[in-house]
């Protein structure tokens, strides 16, 4: 096609030409076909969803859209163009912005490092550098995305990161906006902020493409849904003409229950008894400031706060890998909280069991395959060992067993982790830590980046666990999630619990309020014991 | 899910490197103005044409078994040992000290106290590092440089001024007793009505050597230490929170591996040389990381990768021996070997996993199945 | 057909392994015969050669270095009809064996009552390659020649390193032989292989004398290189491969009575050393050779008069 | 120790940490970007042959110099095929390189040369010569800075200066620019230089060419400058201590400075026994003197240097499709 019918189309079609349109796209990974003849188009201004379940392809057709991976075939078309994009340089050229799943940021420069890499003005950083402070002045009173310019990256929380890669994405003057699964990583109060951000880009007709696995959110916030199976597009849908639950049978393909079921709990013994718990961090900065707080047998406990204010570190200091001071009792023994006895082994041993937060830094060996996994932390114990050796037989039946009970997808225990979705990496967490039959489960962000069909799954096992009678101590950023299957809820801020609630006597503001350190009373919090 | 089958990855892709590496090498023969098919055939005939041949091969093969596993453990553990030479060299001291001062009724008990000094020694001058690294985050990459160098001056003094049989020229200790003395091959096979030269150095050390391979596989692949070496190699955090203590794994990954490293010398200096000299290591340290680096950190690997250094060490020996071609060359044959077969593999793994997949493609639609 | 092994150093030391290749050059040049050699790459190819060229009927076998020592007695009694030279050893007692020592330590004295000499500052100083005795034993014989020159003379003496890489390293060669200046010596002997190289060149670049060590080295620099201490290495080849099959066998040392070792006089020096000079050292020389005057000789007790190492 | 002594041992600290620094920094920009380099080692010595032969063979030793930086190019090159473009193990590039050079330089020098792996001796316009800068005679006799002057900064050869001046520009290059923005950024994260539209492998072959050519120098200056003429396996090791510098530097470039001038000071203290003697009041046995340096960086290490964090992706190939 020559140039000039190029313009002749744009000039004609200007009015209604999508956006974005892409046309036939195909992209197979080795054996692994991601993306199988995807057409779709969307329409200037609007909001545009795309779900599916984890491994579906969504990322992979966005990044292709960016420019990050090459399409065997398809094509793209830009503002009714077609668009050769052969790189990211050539998206961001035609005016297309990508916040990425996984940050694309670089830990330790600053954020106006960040900013301006790759968007410079000529050679020298000097005046990039200062022209990029001024714009960042310009954005963060245009939209309310505040940031320090000159914090490292790797001192500021996700939320913020997430702040800088939409930055990133408008400093370079962005009318396409791509996000893949953004909140993710943020609070209640960071997603409804970046929400405003992103209804007040749309108002100034730029567009933009949301992954996310929340249908919550894409009810809300979108105007049209597309829905993603293994690779194909399966379906596109105004939003407002349909509803959670198809949209949840079209991506996974069947029915899924959209609440939680459980009795009310019938709480036993106290279990974990925590007295004036402090950790304090490499840095010398004090994380937990006096924590008290109690699980009994038979009940979830769920532990509230926005992320960073101490969760992590309660979590890791019960789960053996950080050192603590204070008075933390199981059953009524003591626990060793710096000696010999403080590491994750002897948790174990003693009946703590523990689905960390981070799967693929902790709570896996992502090279390890699925039955190696399945014995992490677990390997000294009787069953799944011969002596000095491993009993890798035995585990590997047991690992077949749990695959087939957590409906593990593939159901191979010699399929390395990595080679895993998401939802299934945490399944196989999962079903490691439960099925030991612990006294006390400790669980941190059980469905982070999670598909829809795979949380259910595992907000089942977790209600199913508290009915057997087992102390569950739970960390979630996300309110719903506390709101549906905690049985108490205790609040942290700033390494301290702020106030316990019952579920069914709070909501979600009262709970976003204790997360901010406003009390009941309206006053300042207090540091105890201080 | 892998692309090509497993015969190809571990055979072919070998193979055609090793092929390219020699067609390379073939070329820098005739550059230097020689025959470069009559100098492959003097290499094989001479490395692997006869029992000696064979017997020269696999002492060397056997140096660098020992080297070689001493780094793959340590890699296992994320852990990259350059000092195998100081540690082999302390080995070597440890194996003098053990066969000169106690009198040993039999060679197998020497063998026996002879391996565990060397084992210890070893294990010592790595632990230091090793240490140092675990406790004050000294990069374990320069320590263990550095204690290369300090393991050079220790071992001149000791035989300059301590082991020197008085008046000998020789900075070397004094022979060992005849009791200590092992076997070589053809001692060994010799009842067994096999035929080996006599002349070769390749001792029963060789079996400790393959001992070692195979106790190296079923350190790692099977037991709970293993597993949990290669847990922290490969996720420091994810150690931390299944409760490996990175200070305990370090510390252990590394005594294994100066242990390994310091067993070379009950090959090199109590099975061949039957003495201590000052330079027995020959470099058979830093030969380790290479021989680690091509057998992929696997034991298996290792024994094949040290074969094959074996083979070109005694190829170019006897190459040397009966032309003008300068030793150099096979430095260069070796640079190109492990050029192509370590670093370069992918090029030859690329192509061909376009083959395969195409290969697979076309059964694929022919069947029409969906995998 | 004679073979020639050089020790680990190789073919071209610029020390005695070369000055063993050019005795061997020599002898095939004037005699038109042909000879083996091979340049060792480890310890265990000694006795590997060994073998292979006895059994190849190569006859008679030379080698380099005192590292041979321990090989030949395990190998020389397997092959009786085979004969062997072996430069630097001087202490096997076998019936097929030539040994041939060097009194290295003369020569040295001799070059070190020469530096003495030759010094303006009344320093002289000696670099060694890697600190083993034979070395020290140069350093010995050159110091006690340094002092019977001068009794008030101060000699530095220092070694490259502890590994074989010190016969290799030109650069620190060059650096010691700086640091020497700078403590005053103006003389300079290097026995370092391919280290003394940079030696020399730094001596003559900061307008020094150096002494060159084995072969006549007094070219290299000429006018700046004050003698070279000569050990007759290519000789003892020479004439082990003349002597062919029938070579004489037993203990041999080489010494400045029978010309084994000695000093260098050619066009390039002879303007550095004064008659008077000379003079003095060939008087010492004669005492030497007739046993009126005793150099030490480090080797012997491991103990030296007039250095301390 | 008196003045002269200090200046002296100053003066060949800085003779002996001039080829560290070049590689060293050589080393900082390679793994600045991601690619980590044990080949400096045969770079170095490659450049040490090739330049000093060149310079022989045409009597001018810039030409040498450009032969020299030429055939440490030639190997980076390898390098960056191997790790950048294969995605191979960079350790294993970098030790096959070792290999080659140590090799190929005799290989080629006897073959050239006959004379046994050496290059002939460089006299007049093929070596580098000290320069005498402006004054230094003339304040040569002044006291403490007539020393200092003449002896220390001046009569250099211009090498050095390059070698000193590199410090600063690379410091600058690294933090001032946007290459050097970009340069650690792919050292860091490949994957935000990608999506930002940088090409990976582009800055990666930069950062490799230009440990190229200063490996280059860093050799030239060895054979041509501190020595005349190549002596097989003349890098010694330098290789290898460059690379323990850099660690030592955290990998930046003025703490390389330093690291390096320590190793230099290391290894000038080595040629002066009696001053160690002097400063400790008793005689130190040979061997210890030669370990001491070793010893030394150890204690150092051990003591105040704390845990020292590679480029986050270095070592790593950047694979993003696989
Ligand atoms: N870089 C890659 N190399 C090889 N295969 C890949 C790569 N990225 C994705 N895949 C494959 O493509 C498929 C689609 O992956 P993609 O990341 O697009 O899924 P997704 O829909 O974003 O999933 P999630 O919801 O978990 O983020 C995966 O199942 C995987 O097998
Ligand atoms: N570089 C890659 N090479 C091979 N497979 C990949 C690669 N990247 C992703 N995959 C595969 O793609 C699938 C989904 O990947 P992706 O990372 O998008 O989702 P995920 O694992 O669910 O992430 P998260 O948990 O953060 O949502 C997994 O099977 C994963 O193994
Ligand atoms: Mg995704
Ligand atoms: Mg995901």
């Amino acid at each position: 096609m020559s140039d000039q019918t190029t313009t002749e189309r744009q000039a004609t079609a200007a009015s209604t030409a999508p956006a974005i349109e892409l046309k036939g796209i195909s992209k197979a990974f080795g054996p692994v076909q991601a993306n199988k003849d995807i057409s779709i188009r969307v329409m200037p201004g609007t909001i545009h969803g795309i779900i599916g379940e984890n491994g579906a392809g969504k990322s992979t057709l966005m990044s292709i859209l960016y420019g990050f991976y090459k399409a065997d075939k398809g094509e793209v078309w830009i503002n009714g163009s077609k668009t050769a994009i052969t790189d990211s340089q050539a998206a961001i050229a035609a005016g297309i912005g990508m916040v990425f799943q996984h940050f694309k940021l670089v830990e330790n420069f600053t954020v106006l490092e960040n900013i301006i890499l790759g968007a410079e003005d000529g050679r020298l950083l000097k005046p990039s550098l200062a022209k990029a402070r001024r714009s960042l002045v310009e954005l963060a009173n245009d939209y309310g995305l505040n940031v320090d310019p000159d914090a490292l990256i790797q001192d500021i929380g996700v939320g913020m990161q997430q702040r800088v890669e939409i930055l990133k994405a408008l400093y370079r003057q962005a009318d396409i906006l791509i996000l893949d699964e953004p909140t993710g990583v943020l609070t209640p109060a960071e997603a409804d902020q970046l929400f405003r951000i992103l209804d007040r880009l749309k108002s100034e007709g730029k567009t933009i493409i949301l992954i996310t696995h929340k249908l919550r959110e894409i009810m809300e916030t979108t105007d049209t849904v597309s829905v993603m199976r293994r690779g194909e597009m399966t379906a596109t849908v105004k939003t407002s003409e349909t509803s959670p639950a198809e949209l949840a049978e079209l991506m996974v393909g069947r029915k899924v229950l959209l609440r939680v079921d459980k009795v009310p709990a019938t709480p036993g013994d106290v279990v974990l008894d925590v007295k004036g718990l402090r950790v304090i961090d490499d840095k010398g900065v004090e994380r937990l400031r006096g924590i008290d707080l109690q699980v009994r047998a038979g009940e979830v406990l769920g532990i509230a706060g926005v992320a960073g204010n101490g969760q992590s570190e309660l979590l890791e200091v019960l789960g053996g890998y950080a050192d603590g001071t204070g008075e933390v009792t199981l059953n009524g023994v003591a626990l060793d909280l710096t000696g010999r006895l403080s590491d994750g082994q002897s948790r174990r041993a003693r009946g703590i069991a523990h689905v960390p937060e981070d799967r693929q830094r902790e709570g896996l060996i992502m090279e390890y395959q699925a039955w190696e996994n399945t014995a992490f932390g677990y390997h000294h114990d009787a069953d799944y060992r011969t002596g000095l050796l491993m009993n890798n037989a035995a585990i590997r039946e047991d690992t077949a067993e749990k695959m087939e009970r957590f409906d593990v997808r593939p159901p191979n225990p010699k399929l390395a982790a990595k080679n895993f979705s998401g939802g299934n990496q945490q399944k196989i967490v999962l079903a490691r830590e439960i099925e030991r039959n612990p006294d006390l489960l400790l669980i941190g962000q059980p469905t982070r980046g999670v598909d829809i069909g795979a949380i259910e799954f595992i907000h089942q096992q977790i209600v199913a666990l508290r009915d057997q009678g087992k102390a569950i101590l739970l960390v979630s950023v996300e309110l719903e999630e506390i709101l549906a299957l905690s049985d108490r809820i205790a609040v942290m801020f700033d390494g301290q619990v702020m106030g316990e609630r019952l579920p069914d006597q709070t909501d979600e503001k009262e709970l976003g309020l204790l997360m901010a350190g406003i009390t009941d009373t309206g006053a300042a919090p207090v540091a105890k014991g201080t | 899910m892998d692309v090509m089958p497993k015969w190809a990855e571990v055979v072919l892709v070998p193979l055609i490197s090793l092929l390219l590496a020699g067609i390379i090498s073939a070329l820098v023969v005739l550059a230097i103005g020689e025959d470069p098919i009559a100098a492959a055939k003097l290499m094989v005939t001479g490395a692997l044409g006869s029992t000696y041949g064979w017997g020269y091969t696999l002492y060397y093969a056997t140096n660098f078994m020992f080297t070689g596993l001493a780094v793959a453990i340590a890699f296992h553990a994320r852990l990259f040992n350059i000092g195998g030479e100081g540690q082999a060299m302390l080995g070597g001291l440890g194996v003098a000290l053990a066969c000169l001062y106690v009198p040993w009724p039999h060679w197998s008990l020497a063998l026996i106290g002879a391996a565990v000094m060397a084992g210890l020694f070893g294990a010592i001058w790595a632990a230091i590092p090793a240490w140092l690294q675990a406790k004050r985050g000294s990069h374990i990459v320069i320590t263990t440089i550095m204690f290369n160098f300090i393991a050079a001056a220790l071992l001149n003094y000791a035989l300059v001024n301590m082991l020197r049989p008085k008046g000998s020229m020789d900075p070397a200790t004094a022979r060992f007793p005849e009791a200590t003395n092992l076997p070589t091959l053809h001692d060994l096979l010799a009842p067994l009505g096999i035929e080996f030269s006599k002349a070769a150095p390749a001792n029963v050390s060789l079996l400790v050597a393959i001992a070692a391979c195979v106790a190296l596989w079923v350190l790692i692949w099977r037991t709970r230490l293993g597993y949990e070496i290669r847990a922290y190699g490969h996720s420091e955090s994810a150690a931390k929170y299944a409760g490996i203590s990175p200070v305990k794994i370090t510390m252990i990954a590394m005594i294994i591996s100066g242990a390994l490293a310091g067993l070379m010398a009950t090959n090199n200096v109590m099975g061949e040389a039957e003495r201590l000299v000052l330079n027995s290591t020959e470099g058979a340290g830093f030969i380790g990381i290479a021989v680690a680096l091509m057998g992929r950190s696997h034991p298996v690997g290792v024994f094949i990768a040290a074969i094959l250094f074996g083979f070109l060490y005694q190829g170019g020996a006897e190459l040397a021996l009966w032309t003008s071609i300068p030793r150099e060359l096979i430095v260069v044959i070796q640079a190109l070997v492990i050029l192509f077969t370590g670093a370069l593999d992918n090029m030859v793994r690329m192509p061909l996993e376009k083959v395969f997949l195409a290969l697979r493609n076309a059964r694929m639609t022919k069947t029409g199945g969906v995998e | 057909e004679p073979a020639l092994i050089f020790d680990l150093g190789g073919k071209f030391d610029k020390s005695f392994n070369e000055a063993a290749f050019a005795g061997a050059t020599r002898w095939a040049e004037e005699t038109g015969g042909t000879f083996r050699d091979i340049e060792l790459q480890s310890e265990a190819q000694r006795e590997q050669a060994l073998r292979r060229f006895a059994e190849a009927g190569a006859n008679p076998i030379v080698m380099t270095g005192f590292a041979f020592a321990d090989a030949l007695s395990q190998v020389a009694p397997d092959y009786p009809d085979t004969k062997f030279a072996v430069v630097d050893v001087n202490w096997l007692d076998l019936p097929n064996v030539r040994g041939i020592g060097f009194a290295e330590h003369e020569g040295s004295y001799l070059v070190g009552m020469l530096a003495a000499q030759a010094s303006k500052s009344g320093t002289v100083s000696f670099i060694g390659g890697m600190d083993i005795p034979l070395i020290r034993k140069f350093a010995c014989g050159f110091a006690q020649g340094a002092v019977a020159a001068n009794a008030d003379v101060k000699v530095i003496a220092n070694m490259t390193g502890t590994t074989p890489a010190a016969w290799n390293d030109p650069v620190k060669g060059s650096e010691l032989t700086k640091a020497q200046i700078s403590q005053g010596s103006d003389v300079v002997f290097a026995a370092a292989g391919g280290t003394g190289v940079g030696v020399l060149q730094t001596a003559a670049d900061e307008g020094i004398l150096s002494i060159g060590v084995d072969s006549n080295q007094n070219h290299l620099h000429s006018g700046k290189v004050l003698t070279s201490m000569l050990k007759r290495v290519d000789n003892a080849v020479f004439d082990a491969m003349s002597q062919g099959t029938d070579l004489e066998t037993g203990n041999f040392t080489m010494t400045l009575a029978n010309g084994g070792v000695g000093y260098a006089m050619d066009e390039h020096n002879k303007d550095l050393v004064s008659a008077d000079m000379q003079s003095a050292v060939d008087a010492a020389a004669a005492k030497i050779a007739d046993g009126s005057l005793a150099v030490h000789d480090y080797s012997s007790d491991d103990t030296c008069p007039a250095l301390s190492f | 120790m008196d003045y002269l002594t200090l200046i002296q041992l100053l003066d060949s600290t800085v003779r002996l940490a001039t080829p560290l620094l070049l590689a060293c920094l050589a080393g900082l920009f390679s793994e600045r970007a991601g690619i980590f380099d044990i080949g400096l080692e045969g770079k170095m010595l490659a450049a040490a042959f090739f330049s000093a032969a060149v310079a022989s063979l045409t009597g001018n030793v810039w030409i040498g110099l450009l032969a020299g930086v030429g055939a440490s190019l030639a190997l980076a090159a390898l390098h960056g095929i191997a790790s950048i473009t294969f995605r191979g193990n960079q350790l294993i590039s970098g030790v096959a390189i070792n290999f080659l050079a140590a090799g190929m330089t005799v290989l080629i020098a006897q073959d050239w040369f006959r004379q046994g792996g050496r290059t002939p001796s460089l006299v007049g316009g093929a070596r580098f010569e000290g320069i005498t800068l402006p004054g230094a005679d003339a304040i040569a006799d002044v006291p403490l800075i007539g020393p200092l002057y003449a002896e220390l900064i001046s009569g250099h050869s211009i090498l050095v200066y390059m070698a000193f001046a590199a410090v600063p520009l690379t410091w600058w290059l690294l933090y001032r620019t946007r290459f050097g923005l970009r340069l650690r950024a792919v050292g860091e994260n490949p994957a935000s230089v990608d999506t930002a539209g940088i090409s990976v492998v582009g800055l990666r072959y930069a950062a490799v060419a230009i440990c190229g050519v200063l490996c280059g120098i860093a050799g030239a200056y060895l054979s041509t400058a501190l020595q005349a003429g190549f002596v097989k396996d003349m890098s010694a090791g330098r290789g290898f201590i460059a690379l323990a510098a850099l660690i030592f530097a955290k990998w930046r470039p003025w703490y390389a400075l330093w690291a390096t001038l320590l190793f230099g000071l290391f290894g000038a203290l080595e040629t002066r026994p009696d001053v160690i003697e002097a400063m400790i009041g008793m005689k130190v046995q040979g061997q210890l003197l030669g370990a001491l340096p070793y010893i030394m960086t150890v204690v150092i290490l051990a003591g105040f240097v704390g845990k020292a964090i590679p480029p986050r992706a270095g070592g790593e190939p950047y694979v993003k499709e696989r």
